[in-house]
C-alpha cells in the first residue's frame, strides 16, 4: 500500500483564526444614517464589552475559499455510496432547496400574524395530514426538532396522558436493539428504562416482554418500539405486542427511524402503535446537513390527542366561506411547547416538496425498492467471502437494512469491524454503521436505500471481497487503514482525555 | 421507477432472481398479512418537478414575508441580511448532505467548521467551552436545566419573568420530565426584580435564568442579579441574542456559568421560526456535562492536526440511559451559517454590526416615543428592540399598520397580559432610517385612527 | 481595503519597500500626468452588499416577467422549467469560476463536460462534429457564413425569410465585414418559397440559410428546399429549436451541412437575452474550419484517458489573423447547463416533451383558431410555436392581455410588415391546458373590445 | 517525486454516456392535458425523427454525483492562486450570483415590452452611464458578447464611419504584442493586419508607426492597442500616437482587457482612444464560467456614435413626467445588430452589482492594489534563482500584470516554461499565462489582481523558487510534471491529428 502523502493530506489543517490579519475585512455595513453618540451614553459602561470578540479578519475572497476547501475535506452522499444503517442517506432533491428558498418561505417571520401566512399554514397542514395518513394515525404535531425530540415528546405525552387518567406510571420498556436516544430520552422524560430482550429471529421475545411487564403492570408507561427494528426485521408480533401493553395500561410508541421500509405498505397506527415520531431529515429526504437540521413529527390517536404540544395548526371551516388555517394555543391538555415557535418549517417545505414529488404510489415504490436493494445486497454480501467472515446476524429476508457480524473476521483474520470501515474509506464508501445495534457483536449495519443503483451495490460487495482477499493475505493492511482519506486514523482518545474543543488565540 | 431511483425491471429480474424470490412481494410478507396496507395511499399521484415548484410557489405567494413587508418584528428571531457567501457555501454538497461525522477521516470539513464555530462562541460569551450547537434557544435553556440538575443535584428553577415566553414554556414543559419545580420571578421597570429574585434563590435551587437583552429588550444588570445564585451555589444561566455581544459585556465576565440563546440572527433566515440553531456555552466544569456534539482537535496516526468528536461518552449513542442528553441530530448546517456569517462580519465588522444596532434602535425609539398616543413601555438601556405601549387596542393597530406594508412589531397583549397594549420593535441593519421614520408616520396614524373610532 | 481585497496598510509598507518606492503613485507615474485622471470618479460610493441586494431587488421589481405574467412568448427564447440541478452544478466554484481550459491537467471537469455536450448536439442534430458552443443563436448565423465561405470561396449567401429576424440582421451586419451579398427569399404560406429558392441560388452562392420550425414555427421542408444548394455546391446551413429535436427529423437527416442555433431552451433561464449560448454542428468535412472551442478526447503520459482543447491551430491565439473565427471566451457555462438538462430529460424525457409541446401547441392553435376575431396566419404544421392573425391592432390588443397578467405572444408587424397584425404563440411545458385556455378567453376579449372600440 | 497514483487519478474518467442504462431516467413531465393524436396526425411523417437521441438515461442522484465529481477534477479561482496574466482572474462575488438570479431578472423575456421592462432598461442605461464615466467615452452599446465581440464591432464602426465620409480604408495597425483576437477580427471585418513593432520599453516603436502610416495614410482605418499593453506597460507615447492616428483619419481602438489596471485613474478617452471594449468578465467580476459567458461592451466617442449597433437603450425624459427607458431601433446610421436581442443582461447585473458594491472610489482602489500586488509580485521574483533564470521582459514598474522570459532557464536548466507551468500545478497555483506575447521568449505572463493576499503572492513567489532550486539538482522532476493532477500530461498532438470530438454510440 502506497505511503505518500495525497496532496491533500500534504496541507496541513488551518483554522480560518489562523488565516486572520489585523484590519482585514469582509462585510462593509450600512452607513449608520442616525444620530451616532458614544455608546456610553446609550447604555452604561459596566453593561458594555470592552474589547470584540477576536473573530476572524478576513476579506471575503480568502473565507471563500477556505470554507471551500474545507468542504472538499468531507465525504458527502453527492460523492458516493453512503450505506450508513438507521440513516436513510436517499438522495437529496435540489428541487426541494429551491422551494425552500422562496422569499415567502425563506423570509416569512415566525410571529406573523396567522391570518397573514396562510400559505406557510396551509402548508404545515397538508403535511401533517400527509403524515396522518402515512402513520395511520389521525392527528399530528410538527412541533419536534428530531427523532430524538420526537421520543421526548412522546413519553412526557404517555406521562400526560396517565396522570389525566390518575395514574402514575414509572417504567418505559425498550428492547436491547434499540437506539441510544430511546433510553435517554426516557431517562428525561423522568422514567425508568426495562430492557427487553430480543429473541432468535430478531424479534421481541415474547417471554421476557410478558415478564418485565408482569412484574408491575401497573408501572408500565410506554413500550418503545422500532418496527422494521434495528436488524431491519419486522417484528411478526407486533399485534400481540400490542395487545400486552395495551392491557397493561400502557401506551405503544414507534420510532420512526425505519419508517423509509413500510411507506404505503403498513402503517404503524395499523399496527396498534399510538405514538409515531418521523424523521423527515431520513425518510422525507431532508438533507443531513453533517448533522442537522431535520425535524421529528409526531403522528398520535385520538386518546393522545388532547395532550399534543402548543401550537398546533388547524383548519377552520368558516361555514362554508372557504377554510382558514390557524395556531391554536387554547389546549388545555396540552403538554406545552416543547421549543419556539412552530417548529422546523423549512424542513417542512422540502419534506412537503418531497411528498408532492413522489405522490403516494412514489412513496410505497421508494419503500419497495429500499427493501429490494437491501436483500440484493445482502444475498451480495452472502456470495464470496463475506458469508463466512461476515454472517448476517439474523439470516431472513430483511426489510431496508440489515446487520452483519463481524465475528468471524475478528477471530480468523483479526480484522475487526472498524478495520473493515476504515479500509472502505481507500474504496471511496463510506462505511455502514458499526457496533450497532449492541446485541450483535462487531456489527456492521448496512442500509442502501431506494436512491442506489444496483452497480453501486455490486460495487460495494466487490469491495468487501477485495478487502477480504486482502486481509487473509496480510491484515496489517486493513488495520492500517485509511491511507487515501484527507487525515488517516485519529486519536479520538487524546480528545476526550484532554479535550482541545476551541482555538486558543 | 421514480425519478430518484434506478431499478429498471432488468435489474428487478437480475436482483430478484439474487435474493431468490419471484417477487418484492414475498420479501413483505414477513409483515403479517393483516397489517398490511391492502389499499394505496390517499395520496396524490407524483407529479413533475414544474407542477411542485408552481404549487409551492403558489403557497409562498400566499404569505406576508419581509420582502413584501417592513418587518419591525424580533421577539427572538430577526430579518438580518444574510450574506450571500452563507448560501453559496452551506448549499455545497459537501456540507449539505452528509451525516453527523462518525467517521472523521472523511469528515474534516465540517468537523473544522464545527471548531471554528465552538471558539466563535465562546469569544462571543467569554466562556471557554462551546458545543456545536442544539435546536434552537428555547430547548437550549431547557437543556441547561437538565445539565444544572446533574451538576447541584437540585431540581428547583429560579427564573427571570424577562426570559423569552417560549424559553419559560418550554422549560415547563420539560420539568415535569425532570421532576423539577420552576419558579417565576417577576420585572420592574422593565429588568428583573432584583430585590424578588434573590428572595426567591435559597439552597435548593439548581440554577437561576435570566435573558439579556431580556425579552422586552431590556439589558439586565446580569452580574448584580446573578450573585444570589452564587451565593446559594446555583448555577446562573444566562440567555443572550449573539448580535448583541459585540457591544454588551459578555455573560462570561458577568459570571454566567452557561450562556446560550436562538441562533438565527447568524447567518440564518427567518424560515417562519426554523430550522436555526440554538448555541450553548459554559464553563471548564461543565465540559463533561454538555449536552450535544462537541468537536475537538487532535493528530492521526502520522501527526497530522485532525479533528473528532469529543467527550462522545457524554452521548446517548454510547452512554444510552445514563447520556447527558438524549440530542443526535442536531443543527450542524445552521451553525456553520452562523460561523460563514461571522467570518464575513469579523472582528471589526461584528462590533460596527453592534453600535449600528444600538444606535438605530436609540433613534427609533426617541422617534416613536414622541409620537402621539406612544409611550415608553419602561426606560432601561437597550440595544436592538425595545418596547412601547400603545393608546389604543394593539391587534387593531397592528392590522392597520399591515395594510401599509409595515409590520409593525410583535404585540405583548398575549404573553404579557399585564402590558394589555404593549408592542416588541426590533431593528436590524436592514430597517433604514427612512423605514424608521415611516413607522413612526403609519403607526401614529393607526394609533390616532383607533382612537378616533375610524373603520379601518 | 475594499472587502474584497486585503492589503492592510502594514500590507501595504512592506510591498512598497520590496518594490523599492515609497507610495503606489510612483508605480503610476509610468502614466504621463496629462493622463491621469485628477478627480475623483464620477460615481457614488461604494455601499454595503445589503444595500446593492436592496437596490437591485427593487429595479427587479420593475420588470414584468414570467413568473408575474403568463408568458406565451418566444421568438426563439422560451419558458421553459430549469430543473433545480442545473443552478446546483452550475453554481459550484469548480464550473463557475475557471477560466477557459488552457491547463487540460487541472481542467479535465469542464473539457469533459464539453465533450458530452458536443456529444449530445451531434446527437440532437445529427452532423457528427459539434463544438463547445458559441455566443448565441443569431452570431452563431453569421459565423456559419464565415465558414462558408471559406469553404466555397464564394460570397454570396441566400437567406430564407423564415430565419428568424435577429439572424438575417446579424448576418447582414457581419457581411458588410465580409465583403458579402445577402439574398432573401419570401416564404409562401408560411414557408420557404421553394421556387423562389432554387431561383435564387447559383454557382457563386457559398450557402443557403433555413431555419425549421422556421420564424412563423411553421416545420420545413428542409430537404426538398436544400436540393438547390447541393445542385449548386453551397453548403446548406439549418438553424432549429433544439427542444424540437427529438420529435423532428434532425438536420442532418436532411443533407444540412451545418445545423446550428439558439441554445436558451436547453437549460438556461430567459435572462432579457441572455447569457445563452449558440450550438453549432457540422459535418466530418468542416471540422478544421469550425470555429470556437471543441473538447478532443486522448490520454496523457501513463495512458489515463482524458480531455483537452483539440484542433486549437483553428484558434485565434495560435492563427492570429489566418484563424477560422475571432471568438474567444464564450458560453461554456451556458453550455454546461444545457448538457445537465439534457441529461436530467434524459432519451426518454426529451421525446416526451418533444410530443408534448407538439400537442399541447396542436390544441392551442385549434383553441385560438376558433377566437372570433382570430385566424391562423398559416396552416402549415408547427411543433411548439404558431402564428396566428388579428382582426385589431395587435399592440393595443397585447396591452389588453398583459392588464390581464398574460404575455400572448410576440407582434409579427415589426419585422414583417406584410403580417401588419400577426401574432407569434409559443407554447412549453410551464403553459398548462387551463392557461392556454384563458389566453383563449382573454385575447378574444380582447379582440371583441378593440373592434368596438371600448377603452381599455 | 512520489509516482503512486492519487485516489482521483485511480478513477478513469467515464462519460456520463457511459453510465447510461436504458429505461433509467430523471425526468417526469407533466401529463399531456389535451387531446395526444399520434404524431404524424400532426406532422408530417416524413418530417419526424425515427429514433430519439441517444441521450444517456440516467436517474437524478447518478447525474448529480456524476458533475459533482466532475466539479471536483477542475481548479477553479476559488481554490487558489490563478495569476493567469490577461484573464484578471479577480475574486467572484457570491452577491453578484443571488440579484442576478432574482425571477424579476432572470425569468424576464427579451421580447417584453419596454413599458413593462422599465427596471432592466434603467439597470442597462445605468451600467452605460458608469461605463461611459469609467472609460472617459460619450456612449456605450452592450451588446458584444464578449472582448473579441467588441473588437468586431469596434472595426465595423471603424468601417461606417469612414464609408459615412466617402472612404473606403484597408489597413489595420496593431503592435506585435497584441493579442490574437485583434488580427483575428481584422480579418473577419475584412482589412488587412499590418504589425507595428515594439521599443526597448515595451511600447510601440514610434518610428515604425509612422512608417507604417506613411507607407499610405489613406489606407490606414484604425490602429488597436491595449493600454497597459499586453506586457502590462503603460505606452507613455499614447498622445502622440493618437494625434498621428487622428491625423492619418483613422480611428484608435482600446482593446480593454487590461482596464483593471487603471480604473479610476486613467481613461481610454481621455488618452484620445475613439473605442473601447470593456471585458465585464475581467475588469467586472462576471465569473470566467470556464469559457465564459462574458460581455464586452464598447463605448465610444462622438464621431463613432451615430453607427453604433442596434438596437440602442435610451433614457427618454417625457418632458418632466419622470423618466422612461426604451429600446432605441430607429438608428438610420447603425451597423446593426450583432446578436440576438440586448445583450448579455445576466451580466450586466452582475457588473452593476460590482460597481455599486465598489462605487468609484473602490473600483480606484481596486486598481491601485492590482498595481500595487503585480509589482510586488516582480519583486518577489527579482530575488533568489528567478532573478537570473526567469528575467522580466522590460525592466521598468509595471502595472496590474508583468511578463518574465523562460529564455535563461531553458537554456542553463533545459526547462521549458511549460515545464515550469505544468510543475506548478503540483504546488496548487494554476500557471501564469505561457508563450504569450509572442514577442517574448518562452513567456511567462502574470497577473496576479487586486483580490489575492500577499501570503498568496509569497507562497507563488517560494514555489517558483523551490521549483528552479529543484531543477538545477534534477530538470527531469519538473519535465515530468505534473505528478498530482486528476490525469497527468495529456496528448495534444493525437487529440488534432486524429480528433475524437463526440462519445461514439
Ligand atoms: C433508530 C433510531 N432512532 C432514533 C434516532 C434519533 O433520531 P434523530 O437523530 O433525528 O434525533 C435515530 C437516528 O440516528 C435512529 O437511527
Ligand atoms: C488582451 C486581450 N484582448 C482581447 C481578449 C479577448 O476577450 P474575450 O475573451 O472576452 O473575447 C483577451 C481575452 O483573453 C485579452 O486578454
Amino acid at each position: 500500500m502506497a505511503m505518500t502523502e495525497t496532496p491533500m493530506q500534504a496541507e496541513r489543517a488551518e483554522t480560518i483564526y489562523e488565516k486572520s490579519k489585523p484590519g482585514r475585512r469582509a462585510a462593509v455595513l450600512p452607513a449608520a444614517e442616525v444620530p451616532e453618540p458614544p455608546l456610553v451614553e446609550l447604555i452604561p459602561a459596566e453593561l458594555l464589552r470592552d474589547e470584540p470578540p477576536r473573530l476572524p479578519e478576513i476579506a471575503e475572497p480568502e473565507i471563500v475559499r477556505h470554507y471551500n476547501r474545507l468542504s472538499r475535506r468531507n465525504f458527502d452522499l453527492d460523492s458516493g455510496f453512503y450505506p450508513l444503517g438507521s440513516c436513510t442517506m436517499k438522495h437529496n432533491p435540489r428541487l426541494n432547496e429551491r422551494v425552500a428558498a422562496l422569499p415567502g418561505h425563506a423570509r416569512l417571520h415566525p410571529a406573523q400574524d396567522p391570518k397573514r401566512a396562510q400559505g406557510a399554514l396551509e402548508l404545515m397542514w397538508l403535511l401533517q395530514e400527509s403524515l396522518s395518513e402515512i402513520c395511520g394515525l389521525p392527528h399530528v404535531s410538527l412541533q419536534p426538532s428530531a427523532g430524538s425530540h420526537g421520543e421526548l415528546a412522546g413519553l412526557l405525552l404517555t406521562r400526560a396522558y396517565h396522570a389525566d387518567r390518575g395514574e402514575t406510571r414509572t417504567k418505559v420498556l425498550a428492547p436491547d436493539t434499540s437506539h441510544g436516544t430511546n433510553p435517554a430520552s426516557v431517562t428525561m422524560a423522568g422514567y425508568e428504562v426495562v430492557k427487553v430482550a430480543t429473541n432468535e429471529r430478531g424479534g421481541v421475545e415474547m417471554d421476557d416482554l410478558r415478564a418485565k411487564i408482569d412484574e408491575d403492570p401497573g408501572q408500565v408507561a410506554c413500550l418503545m418500539l422500532t418496527n422494521p427494528n434495528t436488524l431491519g426485521l419486522f417484528d411478526e408480533n407486533i399485534a400481540e405486542i400490542a395487545a400486552l401493553i395495551h392491557e397493561a395500561g400502557g401506551t405503544l410508541y414507534y420510532d420512526g427511524a425505519n419508517l423509509n421500509a413500510v411507506m404505503g405498505h403498513s402503517r404503524p397506527g395499523d399496527m396498534g402503535f399510538d405514538i409515531v415520531h418521523v424523521n423527515l431529515h431520513k425518510s422525507f429526504s431532508q438533507p443531513h446537513g453533517g448533522g442537522g437540521p431535520g425535524a421529528g413529527p409526531i403522528a398520535v390517536s385520538e386518546r393522545i390527542e388532547p395532550f399534543l404540544p402548543r401550537p398546533q395548526v388547524v383548519r377552520r371551516d368558516n361555514n362554508g366561506h372557504g377554510p382558514s388555517f390557524d395556531l391554536d394555543l387554547d389546549r388545555p391538555k396540552s403538554i406545552g411547547r416543547l421549543r419556539g415557535f412552530q417548529g422546523n418549517f423549512g424542513v417542512f417545505v422540502r419534506s412537503y416538496a418531497y411528498i408532492l414529488s413522489l405522490g403516494g404510489d412514489g412513496l410505497a415504490e421508494a419503500s419497495e425498492t429500499a427493501v429490494l436493494n437491501a436483500n440484493y445486497l445482502k444475498a451480495r454480501l452472502a456470495e464470496g467471502r463475506a458469508a463466512k467472515r461476515l454472517p448476517v446476524a439474523f439470516d431472513r429476508h430483511c426489510m431496508h437494512e440489515f446487520v452483519l457480524s463481524g465475528k468471524p473476521m475478528k477471530r480468523e483474520l483479526g480484522l475487526a469491524t472498524l478495520d473493515l470501515a476504515k479500509r472502505l474509506l481507500d474504496f471511496g464508501f463510506h462505511p455502514p454503521t458499526v457496533y450497532f445495534p449492541l446485541l450483535v457483536e462487531e456489527a456492521l449495519m448496512i442500509e442502501p436505500t431506494e436512491t442506489e443503483t444496483k452497480e453501486s451495490l455490486d460495487g460495494f460487495a466487490e469491495a468487501i471481497e477485495a478487502i477480504l482477499v486482502e486481509a487473509e493475505d496480510d491484515p496489517e493492511v486493513a488495520k492500517q487503514a485509511p491511507y487515501t482519506t484527507p487525515v488517516r486514523r485519529l486519536d479520538e482518545v487524546k480528545a476526550t482525555r484532554k479535550p482541545v474543543v476551541r482555538q486558543p488565540l | 421507477m421514480s425519478r430518484y431511483t434506478s431499478a429498471t425491471p432488468e435489474d428487478r429480474a437480475e436482483m430478484l432472481a439474487a435474493i431468490g424470490v419471484d417477487s418484492v412481494e414475498e420479501l413483505f410478507a414477513q409483515i403479517p398479512e393483516s397489517l398490511r396496507l391492502d389499499r394505496p395511499l390517499a395520496l396524490p399521484g407524483g407529479i413533475s418537478e414544474a407542477e411542485v415548484f408552481e404549487r409551492l410557489a403558489a403557497l409562498a405567494e400566499r404569505n406576508e414575508d419581509a420582502e413584501r413587508q417592513v418587518c419591525f418584528v424580533g421577539a427572538g428571531m430577526y430579518d438580518h441580511y444574510v450574506p450571500a457567501i452563507v448560501d453559496a457555501i452551506t448549499q455545497r454538497s459537501e456540507f449539505l448532505t452528509p451525516y453527523t461525522p462518525y467517521q472523521p477521516e472523511i469528515s474534516q470539513g465540517g468537523l473544522q467548521a464545527m471548531f471554528e464555530f465552538q471558539t466563535a462562541m465562546s469569544e462571543l460569551t467569554g466562556l471557554p467551552v462551546s458545543n456545536a450547537g442544539l435546536y434552537e434557544g428555547p430547548s437550549s435553556v431547557a437543556s441547561a436545566a437538565y445539565l444544572a440538575m446533574a451538576a447541584t443535584k437540585r431540581s428547583r428553577f429560579v427564573v427571570s419573568r424577562g426570559l423569552h415566553p417560549h424559553s419559560r414554556e418550554t422549560l415547563a414543559t420539560y420539568s415535569v420530565g425532570y421532576g423539577a419545580e420552576v419558579v417565576e420571578v417577576g420585572l420592574d421597570g422593565g429588568v428583573t426584580d432584583a430585590a424578588a429574585l434573590s428572595a426567591a434563590v435559597d439552597g435548593e435551587t439548581a440554577a437561576v435564568f435570566l435573558q439579556s437583552p431580556n425579552f422586552l429588550g431590556a439589558v439586565e444588570r446580569v452580574e448584580e442579579l446573578g450573585a444570589a445564585a452564587k451565593e446559594h451555589g446555583a448555577l446562573l444561566v444566562v440567555a443572550c441574542d449573539p448580535m448583541t455581544l459585540g457591544v454588551l459585556k459578555p455573560p462570561g465576565e458577568q459570571g454566567a456559568d452557561i450562556a446560550l440563546g436562538e441562533g438565527q440572527p447568524l447567518g440564518n433566515r427567518l424560515d417562519f421560526g426554523g430550522p436555526s440553531f440554538g448555541f450553548f456555552c459554559a464553563t471548564e466544569e461543565q465540559i463533561r456535562r454538555m449536552p450535544g456534539r462537541i468537536a475537538g482537535e487532535t493528530d492521526d496516526v502520522d501527526g497530522r492536526r485532525g479533528f473528532v468528536l469529543a467527550l462522545q461518552t457524554r452521548e446517548q449513542h454510547i452512554r444510552r440511559e445514563k447520556a447527558t442528553h438524549n440530542i443526535c441530530t442536531a443543527q450542524a448546517l445552521n451553525a456553520l451559517g452562523a460561523m460563514i456569517h461571522l467570518a464575513w462580519l469579523g472582528r471589526q465588522g461584528f462590533r460596527e454590526l453592534g453600535e449600528l444596532l444600538v444606535r438605530r434602535t436609540a433613534y427609533a425609539r426617541e422617534r416613536l416615543a414622541a409620537v402621539e398616543g406612544v409611550e415608553l413601555l419602561h426606560e432601561a438601556p437597550v440595544a436592538r428592540e425595545f418596547a412601547i405601549r400603545l393608546d389604543a387596542p394593539a391587534d387593531r393597530v397592528l392590522d392597520r399598520c399591515a395594510e401599509r406594508g409595515i409590520a409593525a412589531g410583535y404585540p405583548l397583549g398575549r404573553e404579557y397580559p399585564e402590558f394589555g397594549d404593549g408592542l416588541l420593535v426590533a431593528i436590524t441593519e436592514r430597517r433604514t432610517r427612512a423605514q424608521i421614520d415611516e413607522l413612526a408616520e403609519v403607526l401614529g396614524a393607526a394609533v390616532a385612527a383607533e382612537r378616533q373610532g375610524v373603520a379601518a
